[in-house]
C-alpha cells in the first residue's frame, strides 16, 4: 500500500477525502469504480488509524457506506417478492454518491473563487467608526430602527478582532528589539555625524532595558573596533568618533 | 468667518467618522440636503480625486452602503504595523459552509450537512456569531427546521455589492437521472462479512 | 513592497486604519524603518499638507500617541448626519455594549468596560433612553454597583420570544485566546431562575 503523508485534518470531511483520492487515481467522478475507490479509501483510513489519529465518525460512516456499495456490486441481486421490498430510497447508491461528489466539487470550486474575493477584500482596510454618541441629542423613546441581531453580533465580532489586533501588535513590538548589528549601524552613524556625543543622548525616548543592553553591547563592539573612544562623564558616557575609523559596513561586517 | 466647505470635503469627513460602519447614500443625501443622484455624483467625484491626488484611499460599495478603505498598495505597511491578518480570513470549514448557505439560501442545517458530509452545528454558530449569516425562519414541513441565510456583512466580507455577483456553480458532466441500474437490493449482511476479513 | 509610495501616503493610511486608538511614534518608526525623529518630521509634514490642501483632518498628539481627527469646521455636518441616523441606527459602541449586556446580563458597567476596554457611561445612557436596556437592581457585593439587563422591547425588536433564543456566541479560536470571550454559553441561568420564581 502507498504511504500516505497527508493527515486526515487536511480534509474537510469524507467527501473531500474521496475527491482527493479520485483525483490521485486520475478518474472522472462519473466513471469511478466503486471497488477501487473503496479500497483506496479504506486503506487511507486504516493508515490513519495506525498513526493513532482520531478519525471523526463521519469518515467511518463513509467507509461503511462504500463497503456496502462495493459488496452490492460483487453480489448478484437477491430475488424477492415485490411486496417484500421495503423503501430503500435512503440506501446509498453509486449514482447517489456520484451526485453528491459532483455537487460537493462544484461548491469546492466556488470556495476557491470566494477565497480569492476574500483575500482581495482583506487587503482593503477601513477604520473603526468614531463614537458618535457625543453628537446625539437626548431621546427618550423606544428604539425602532432597522437593526438586525446579526448587525449586533457583527459589531461584537469586529470588536473581538480589534482587541486581538491590539494584543498582537503589542507582542510584535516588544519582540522587535533591535539586533546588535542594527544597533551598531545606528550608533556608528549617530556618532559619525555628531563626532562627539553621549550614550544617553543617543536615545530619543527613554529606552527600555533591552534597548539599553543592546546599545551598550553595540558600543562595546565599536570600542573594540576602534571606531569610537569613550570617557565616563558623571552618570553618562561620552562617546567620540575616531576619524581614521573603519567604514560602517566594514565595522558591522566583523560581527 | 468660516471658510466654505466643499461637498467633497464634507463627504470625506463623514466617511471618515463612520469608518467601517459605512454610510448609506440616502443618509448622505439627507445630511447635505441634496438628491440621492447628486450624492452619488459627489461620491464619484471624491473617488476620482483620491485617484488624481495619489491618496491612499478608495470607496467601496456593498448593499448600498459606501465605505472609505485603503488601497491595496498600502496593505503591506498596514500588515507590518498590525501584525499578520490571517485571523480575519475564514477557516476552511467556515468557508465551505458559508458558500453552501450563500448558494442554497434559505437552507437548513441538514441540507448543508448533506452537501458537506460532516456535521456543521459548530460552524453555523461561528458564522452566526460573526454576523455573516442569520436565521430566516423555519421550514413549513414537519420538523420545522431552522433556516439560514447570508447577511449584508457576508456581502461586505467578500466585497460584493449584491448576491447577484456570485458566479454560477459549475457541475461536472450532469448525471443522467436513470436511477440505479445495478442493484435491485442492497446486500446488508455482506458488510458484516467483509469486516470480519 | 512598492517603493513608490511616499512616507506621507503610508502614514496617512496607517493613521486612518488605527482609528481612535492612535499610533505611537515608535511603532510608526519601526514600520517604516526610519528613526523616531524622522517619523516625527514626516508627521509634521503630513499635518502641514492637510492644512495646505484644505482637507478636513488634523493630527493631535498626546503622550507620544498621534491620532487623526476631523477639524471642528465639519462637526455641524457630523451632527446633522447623526441626527438623520438617530432614529435608525445605533452606534457601533452601542451595538457592542448591547451584545455584552444581552449575553452577560445582569451586568455592571465595570463588567462591560472590562470587555470593551473603554468607558461606556454615555452608551448605557443611550441604550436606556431607547428602551433597549433597563436597570436590574444592584450587586450584593461591596460598592453595590448598578446592574443592567435587556428589556422586553429588546426581545420584541430583534424578534426573540425569550433570551434562550439568542444564538450561542462562539469564536473559532476562543480557546487559544486570552479570556475576553467569557461566553461560550450565554449566562442566562439567573433569568431562568427569575422566570420560574
Amino acid at each position: 500500500m502507498e504511504a500516505y503523508n497527508v493527515k486526515i485534518d487536511t480534509f474537510e470531511g469524507p467527501l473531500d477525502l474521496l475527491l482527493h483520492l479520485i483525483g490521485k487515481m486520475e478518474l472522472d467522478i462519473v466513471d469511478i469504480s466503486v471497488a477501487e475507490v473503496t479500497d483506496q479509501y479504506v486503506a487511507f483510513i486504516r493508515t490513519m488509524q495506525k498513526f493513532e489519529l482520531d478519525i471523526a465518525s463521519e469518515y467511518l460512516v463513509m467507509a461503511a457506506t462504500l463497503l456496502q456499495l462495493k459488496s452490492k456490486q460483487l453480489l448478484p441481486p437477491v430475488p424477492v417478492e415485490e411486496d417484500d421490498i421495503p423503501d430503500f430510497s435512503d440506501e446509498p447508491t453509486r449514482e447517489g454518491l456520484i451526485r453528491q461528489l459532483i455537487e460537493y466539487k462544484a461548491y469546492k470550486e466556488a470556495v476557491v473563487f470566494m477565497r480569492e474575493q476574500e483575500e482581495q477584500r482583506l487587503e482593503l482596510y477601513s477604520r473603526p467608526g468614531d463614537d458618535l454618541s457625543r453628537y446625539m441629542a437626548e431621546h427618550v423613546q423606544p428604539y425602532d430602527g432597522p437593526l438586525n441581531f446579526s448587525d449586533l453580533l457583527h459589531a461584537y465580532s469586529k470588536m473581538v478582532e480589534r482587541k486581538r489586533w491590539k494584543e498582537r501588535r503589542k507582542k510584535t513590538i516588544t519582540r522587535e528589539t533591535r539586533s546588535l548589528e542594527e544597533q551598531m549601524t545606528r550608533l556608528h552613524d549617530h556618532v559619525a555625524s555628531k563626532q562627539k556625543t553621549s550614550f544617553f543622548a543617543f536615545f530619543e525616548e527613554t529606552p527600555d532595558v533591552s534597548d539599553l543592553v543592546v546599545t551598550f553591547m553595540a558600543l562595546l563592539e565599536l570600542i573594540k573596533l576602534r571606531v569610537v573612544t569613550t570617557a565616563q562623564v558623571e552618570r553618562d558616557i561620552e562617546i567620540s568618533f575616531i576619524e581614521t575609523s573603519k567604514e560602517r559596513d566594514e565595522a558591522v561586517a566583523v560581527l | 468667518m468660516k471658510p466654505l466647505l466643499s461637498y467633497e470635503t464634507i463627504i470625506e469627513s463623514l466617511l471618515f467618522v463612520v469608518g467601517d460602519e459605512g454610510m448609506e447614500v440616502r443618509a448622505l443625501a439627507d445630511t447635505l440636503d441634496i438628491s440621492e443622484a447628486a450624492a452619488r455624483e459627489q461620491l464619484t467625484k471624491l473617488e476620482m480625486s483620491f485617484k488624481d491626488s495619489g491618496r491612499p484611499f478608495q470607496l467601496i460599495e456593498s448593499a448600498g452602503v459606501y465605505k472609505l478603505v485603503t488601497i491595496p498598495d498600502v496593505s503591506p505597511y498596514i500588515q507590518r504595523y498590525v501584525g499578520t491578518m490571517a485571523e480575519q480570513a475564514l477557516s476552511r470549514a467556515a468557508m465551505e459552509t458559508l458558500v453552501i448557505i450563500a448558494y442554497k439560501q434559505p437552507v437548513t442545517r441538514a441540507d448543508i450537512e448533506e452537501v458537506r458530509g460532516v456535521k456543521v452545528e459548530r460552524v453555523i454558530h461561528t458564522l452566526l456569531s460573526k454576523g455573516l449569516i442569520e436565521s430566516a425562519g423555519r421550514t413549513k414541513t414537519l420538523g420545522r427546521a431552522k433556516l439560514y441565510r447570508t447577511t449584508e456583512h457576508f456581502l461586505d466580507h467578500f466585497g460584493f455589492n449584491s448576491l447577484d455577483e456570485l458566479p454560477p456553480l459549475t457541475f461536472e458532466d450532469e448525471l443522467s437521472d436513470e436511477g440505479d441500474l445495478f442493484f435491485a437490493e442492497p446486500a446488508r449482511h455482506s458488510q458484516d462479512r467483509l469486516e470480519k476479513d
